[in-house]
């Protein structure tokens, strides 16, 4: 038997924790995407699970356009950070703070 | 009717588009301003017929247009509204701008041509929003026109823009006004929301009325430069006389007293808010009159004068009186922008404002010094003179609706009008001038608009009968007792003023000061007026200014410094690094989510 | 054909698009102003069509619907892309003459993206819609490349804050879609109430308030705005915004207004304090796009009154301010696209003695800071007066006090643009600013929109209270 | 026994993504990504999605670690494999991090049963029935993403071309 869905809930939002802090600790840009990307993946379990559950195609489909969305933002973001790098040799994303105030 | 209501709104508007439109003619210098005078000229000759068309106690005739839907029923409209009350005011308004602007031609004449035609502009487009206010047919009308003269003033304070103290004042008057204006824009949605109009007669009685009457009554405390908002007033005065006569004497500060005047449904439905009225306007006569007896610039007395006569108006208005209130506001325009122009002749002749350095003003620019004692006469309420008759006619009020305190704070003021008016009259006009001049000279188009202006002054009396009519109440002058009294005061603080300031002048002036001087000679007295002088009047009248000064003025400026100074702190939390600025998301989303799952909880498992 | 007339205005972005794209490619390298003019006309002519139209109903199953409301917010997003074209023009052709063809692509993508967003009534599509108008946006931040490195920390900084809100958003809707079971926005409000449920509705606003700068999702906004290339804020100021907000209504509005109470007090909360910051933001700036910023982020603080208090009247008047703004806001940015390009600067110094250099000039600059503090006779006014007076219909006394007490504030630095322009003399040798043409149509659009909507708003406000009553069916 | 196969993955899935974003060095993040990518497909299999999981493996794991690693080398000299990465403001972060943790898991708590569970799709025709939804009802979602692709890849290719070629 399936475990039941708030396993894969908990599991989920664990994995979004987790995200969050890499969001906010790291400096280097790119892997500050990497944690986005954690974050991301558990939106899909969510989703998947919730799928399950009901027996809703939905959010399957949900999931297939979260994938997409997250791949086309992973690859403006990598656009970006490349500018940044050829900018100042760094992708140190917290030294950006020439404009502030 | 209602076409020359239309054309003395919308008269000015062509005349300002025209300077605005047409830079060629704006460039020109004098022809914008010979444009911009004949057409306040004719909007006059229109107001005057206007006026002497509307029968006294008819019902007004509305003209308007729908301008803003709102589920239903219009929710605002455009127009115009002819009764008793608009034509008197606008027919005042319109003269006194015809008069300022037929001045400004010789007054601006020096000025480079560019700035005659942004100055004329200025005037035309003021002329207009004014107008608007006051045949406005409902109060939202009349707040468009209300805010439109702010920003006029605001152009017109800061017309010397080079001078940084005309800049400032410009801002002072700004903020001020819009503070006011935020009150009475408060009291316009509540007006809205509880009794769902925006027309004149529109009241709900109860705390509501108190609540709008006493929202609007900050509007027009600001505009009307009461105290304790009256400090942008005496700032403004760093704009060109002429406007200090148009907008800062005679029209856009009497706003206020109109504006009460025209809401005055509302006020009659609250008894508190006509006792606050009236302590507010007698306050004011006593703050400003004290203020203004210490001014060394002319047109700061006559700036602190107008506060200090408003708060008569205002005052009457508190009496149950808006007769007196609206009467007193006529005649304050005619010898006050009189006084002005006078006043703005003596700048011009000798290039200062300061009263110490004009003196002799008699013997060298004897037109204007005549005309300028013409005005004084009807401001210290000489009998015979306008003031006399409103000022009477408002102590009046205020006794026979028992307001003592008022009364008593209004009576007081008048010793104190006689005594500040005294002492510019003798030092500016009597006193030996430090220097010789020879024989100045005023322009013949700045001498007559001052001409008449000052037979209006003297006779202004007269028209307490006519006005009365058309606001469906009566005067009748008669002698009484208060009259009486505030007749002796007035003569009192004038001959106190002449004895103090006029020694080694001449002593012209001094039989007016006749019954005080039989005392004053016998040397008894005269150490003790001496001490009481110094010790006692002087004392508080600095203590006035240095309240107005350092208090109610260090308050406006603390509230300044604390929000920039605050703001200045805020700042340092966009520290520009992107890690704090991802927190501050999760941590919103965080606290949003518990709020959330803490309302979710609250109807878990229902179903709406 | 007929099941695609819901989608017409879309489809005609799109043959825009493709346009573009042909002639980015028949134009010599040298010469692609003409791109932009194309572009410009394209959209120009689908606002036309805009116009013309009436609301033709659902397709896709009931996913998209073109109602009043949609017809409605496509035409604002629809105007600003026209003004944000044109105002692009002359700059684009300047500072990267041979990107201009992408340029125009990736607003024309956001464009199309905000049109079907504003009728989306599906989960899915809705989300797709917001990013599609989202993610051009850290592009076109970044495209137009600063010399000095600022347009790229703009975008980076954009790009973060957006990446971290776009994933907390579809976790908020994956709870949503968990909660109710489907991903039809109106069945949203027939879901059994849940902590869950609501957790989704949170983060999902969480997530998307980023685009509309909302405290405390605003930080973002005055660098990026100072870093970005100005005719691209100025569409960034106001477009997306606009897109923010007909997401928030769609889900909210069309899906959980029964559940009015729960979501109310949070955004009323967030409402005060973008008022109050973004003020605060503002008042001390040198800085005339950070100036712009704090009191944008103001502005989209009072509009969140309107939009939380959840009537009809509420939403007609946040519509209303929404068209009031496009007009506005973009004309004070367009005119400080045109100063900034002057003097290399975009300090408030630059407009010193404006009035008497280009006087033109400087009295539009005087009738958009005007209307944003909210003077009679501007567009600015009626949208804050009808804002104030639907939030006090709806018994939020409090705050209409506090957005009027903050409004006098405002006005504090507007005036002072307003006064380096007309009480401060020029600086020695100061010459007028030049004004390419398309720049100009774009600032005689701006101005009668300004004083248009001030002088004539009934139609405007008309089809804003249509739009929203038969959107809430009230 | 999907029990005790769900516990497994989900630590997997859990080790690798605090690997993630606690590694010290670069390359290894990303390769601990790919790991926990791959265990999601694992999950989403154990949850019937079969085609879903696929993609996941092709597009999501295979694309995304492709591009990462293009960036990370695009953007570091490469000399040596290793590119350390700082992490600060752990307290702060990992004090957050727990609060997110808390308050969805105690909202997931609280709506236990809140849910009703259907009937799950038959494995068999879910793949066939995507294909049509995409088809279908979702179309126009699918429409408007292939503009947004074009658009970014336009995008990006300009904004990483080297240089303008005038």
């Amino acid at each position: 038997m399936t475990p039941p869905l708030t396993w894969f809930l908990l599991l989920s939002a664990a994995l979004f924790s987790v995200g969050t802090y890499g969001l906010l600790t790291r400096r280097n840009a790119i892997a500050i995407l990497l944690s986005i990307e954690i974050m991301a993946n558990a939106v899909n379990i969510n989703l998947v699970a919730f799928s399950r559950c009901l027996g809703d195609l939905a959010g399957q489909v949900f999931t297939l356009f979260a994938i997409s969305l997250t791949v086309a933002e992973v690859v403006i973001g990598l656009a970006i950070v490349v500018l940044l790098y050829r900018d100042r040799d760094d992708v140190r994303a917290d030294l950006a703070d020439r404009m502030r105030g | 009717m209602i076409p020359l209501a239309l054309f003395v709104v919308l008269g000015p508007v062509a005349g300002f588009l025209l300077l605005a439109g047409l830079p060629v003619l704006r460039r020109s210098g004098l022809a914008a301003g010979v444009v911009s005078s004949a057409v306040a000229l004719a909007t006059l000759v229109a107001a005057i017929v206007l006026l002497v068309g509307v029968e006294p106690g008819a019902a007004p005739v509305i003209a308007q247009i729908d301008w803003l839907p709102h589920q239903g029923e219009a929710f605002a409209r455009l127009g115009v509204r002819v009764d008793g009350t608009s034509a008197v005011m606008g027919a005042v308004v319109a003269l006194i701008a015809s008069a300022v602007q037929v001045y400004s031609l010789g007054y601006m004449a020096s000025e480079g041509r560019p700035s005659i035609g942004r100055y004329f502009a200025w005037q035309s487009l003021f002329l207009f929003s004014m107008q608007t206010l006051v045949f406005a047919p409902d109060l939202l009308q009349a707040f468009l026109g209300w805010e439109l003269v702010g920003l006029c003033s605001y152009l017109l304070i800061g017309f010397y823009y080079q001078k940084p103290s005309a800049a400032k004042a410009a801002v002072k008057a700004f903020w001020v006004t819009k503070f006011a204006d935020m009150g009475l824009l408060t009291g316009l949605v509540l007006m809205r929301w509880q009794v769902g109009s925006f027309a004149w007669e529109a009241v709900q009685p109860g705390w509501t009325a108190t609540a709008i009457a006493l929202l609007v009554f900050l509007g027009a405390m600001g505009k009307s430069a009461q105290f304790p908002l009256h400090v942008w007033l005496p700032d403004a005065m760093e704009g060109p006389t002429p406007v200090s006569a148009l907008l800062h004497a005679a029209t856009m500060v009497a706003a206020g007293v109109y504006l009460v005047v025209r809401t005055w449904p509302l006020f009659e439905a609250s008894g508190v808010a006509l006792h606050v009225v009236a302590w507010v306007g007698a306050i004011t006569v006593v703050v400003a009159g004290l203020t203004a007896m210490v001014q060394d610039d002319i047109k700061k007395v006559l700036a602190y004068s107008t506060c200090s006569q408003l708060g008569y108006m205002v005052a009457a208005l508190g009496a149950g009186s808006p007769v007196a209130g609206l009467f007193h506001l006529t005649n304050h325009a005619f010898f006050k922008a009189l006084l002005f122009l006078a006043a703005g002749a003596a700048i011009h002749a000798v290039h200062s404002n300061s009263i110490w350095e004009m003196g002799g003003l008699w013997r060298s620019l004897k037109g204007a010094s005549l005309l300028f004692l013409v005005g004084a006469a009807a401001l210290i309420g000489l009998p015979g003179f306008s003031g006399f008759f409103s000022k009477d006619f408002a102590l009046e009020a205020l006794a026979e609706s028992h307001l003592w305190g008022p009364f008593a704070l209004a009576l007081g003021g008048v010793a104190l009008t006689g005594f500040y008016v005294g002492r510019v009259v003798v030092v500016a006009f009597f006193r030996r001038p430090a220097k010789e001049r020879g024989r100045l000279h005023t322009p013949l188009v700045m001498t007559v608009p001052m001409t008449v202006l000052a037979v209006l002054a003297v006779v202004g009396g007269l028209l307490g009968g006519p006005i009365a009519g058309w606001l469906g109440g009566a005067y009748h002058f008669h002698v009484t007792p208060e009259g009486l009294t505030a007749t002796v005061l007035a003569l009192g603080g004038l001959g106190l003023a002449t004895w103090i300031y006029g020694y080694e002048g001449g002593r012209r002036l001094v039989v007016l000061a006749a019954p005080a001087g039989a005392f004053i000679r016998s040397g008894l007295l005269d150490r003790f007026y001496e001490t009481a002088w110094r010790q006692g009047l002087l004392v508080v009248a600095h203590a006035a200014g240095w309240f107005d000064r350092y208090v109610v003025d260090g308050v406006m400026n603390l509230v300044a410094w604390s929000v920039l100074e605050g703001s200045e702190r805020t700042r340092r939390i966009q520290t520009g690094r992107i890690p704090d600025y991802v927190l501050a998301v999760v941590v919103a989303f965080v606290v949003l989510a518990a709020w959330g799952a803490v309302s979710g909880m609250s109807g878990c498992g229902s179903t709406p | 054909m007929t099941a695609l007339l819901p989608l017409l205005l879309p489809l005609l972005v799109l043959g825009v698009i493709l346009l573009v794209l042909v002639a980015d490619l028949l134009l010599p390298a040298t010469d692609r102003r003409a791109v932009g003019i194309l572009a410009a006309a394209g959209v120009a002519g689908t606002l036309a069509a805009s116009l013309a139209i009436s609301p033709s109903g659902e397709a896709f199953g009931g996913s998209y619907v073109m109602d009043e409301l949609t017809l409605y917010l496509d035409r604002v997003f629809l105007a600003a892309a026209v003004l944000g074209i044109l105002a692009a023009i002359d700059h684009a052709d300047r500072h990267f003459p041979t990107r201009q063809g992408e340029y125009y692509l990736l607003l024309l993508a956001s464009l199309a993206g905000m049109l079907v967003l504003a009728g989306a009534r599906d989960l899915v599509l809705l989300v797709v819609a917001f990013e599609t108008a989202g993610m051009p946006l850290y592009l076109l931040a970044a495209l137009p490349k600063s010399p000095d490195g600022r347009s790229t920390e703009a975008a980076l900084k954009y790009y973060f804050v957006g990446a971290a809100s776009t994933a907390i958003a579809l976790y908020g809707l994956s709870l949503l879609y968990g909660a109710a079971g489907t991903t039809r926005i109106a069945a949203l409000g027939a879901a059994p109430v849940s902590p869950l449920l609501f957790v989704g509705v949170m983060a999902t606003f969480a997530g998307m308030a980023f685009k509309i700068g909302l405290v405390p999702f605003h930080f973002w906004v005055p660098d990026t705005y100072e870093g970005a290339s100005t005719p691209f804020v100025a569409f960034l100021s106001v477009a997306p915004k606009a897109a923010g907000y007909a997401a928030l209504l769609r889900i909210l509005h069309g899906g959980l207004l029964d559940h009015h109470a729960l979501w109310l007090p949070p955004l009323l909360v967030l409402s005060a304090a973008s008022m109050i910051l973004g003020n605060v933001i503002a008042i001390p700036q040198g800085n005339v796009k950070r100036l712009l910023a704090g009191s944008g982020i103001a502005q989209v603080g009072t509009m969140l009154l309107a939009f939380a208090v959840g009537t009809a009247e509420g939403v007609a008047m946040l519509l209303f301010y929404l068209a009031a703004y496009v007009f506005t806001n973009m004309g004070a940015f367009v005119v400080q696209s045109v100063m900034g390009e002057h003097a290399a600067s975009d300090d408030m110094q630059a407009y010193r003695g404006l009035a008497r250099t280009a006087p033109g000039l400087a009295l539009a600059m005087l009738l958009f800071l005007l209307s944003l503090a909210g003077i009679p006779f501007m567009a600015g006014f009626w949208a804050k007066l009808q804002v104030f007076i639907a939030v006090w219909h709806a018994h939020q006394a409090a705050l209409v006090i506090l957005a009027a007490v903050l409004a006098v504030m405002a006005l504090f630095y507007y005036l002072r643009v307003a006064r380096a322009m007309y009480i401060e003399p020029p600086p020695e040798g100061a010459v007028a600013p030049v004004v390419a043409r398309p720049t100009r149509v774009a600032l005689i659009a701006c101005v009668l929109g300004t004083v248009g909507l001030g002088v004539f708003p009934e139609p405007f406000v008309r089809s804003a209270l249509d739009a929203a009553a038969l959107f809430l069916g009230q | 026994m999907n029990v005790a196969l769900f516990v497994v993955v989900a630590a997997v899935l859990l080790a690798a993504s605090i690997s993630v974003v606690a590694g010290r060095e670069l390359v290894r993040s990303v390769l601990w990504l790919a790991v926990a990518l791959a265990s999601t497909a694992v999950l989403f299999v154990l949850l019937h999605a079969e085609f879903i999981a696929a993609v996941q493996i092709l597009l999501y794991t295979g694309g995304i670690i492709t591009l990462m690693l293009f960036g990370v080398m695009l953007t570091a000299r490469i000399t040596g494999v290793r590119i350390a990465v700082g992490s600060a403001g752990r307290v702060r972060g990992g004090l957050v991090a727990v609060g997110v943790f808390a308050t969805l898991a105690w909202g997931i708590l609280a709506s236990q049963g809140t849910i009703v569970a259907h009937e799950p799709l038959d494995p068999e025709s879910t793949t066939r029935l995507l294909g049509a939804a995409f088809l279908t009802d979702y179309l126009l979602p699918m429409e408007v993403l292939s503009l947004l692709l074009l658009a970014v890849m336009v995008g990006a290719i300009v904004l990483a071309r080297r240089r303008d070629p005038s």
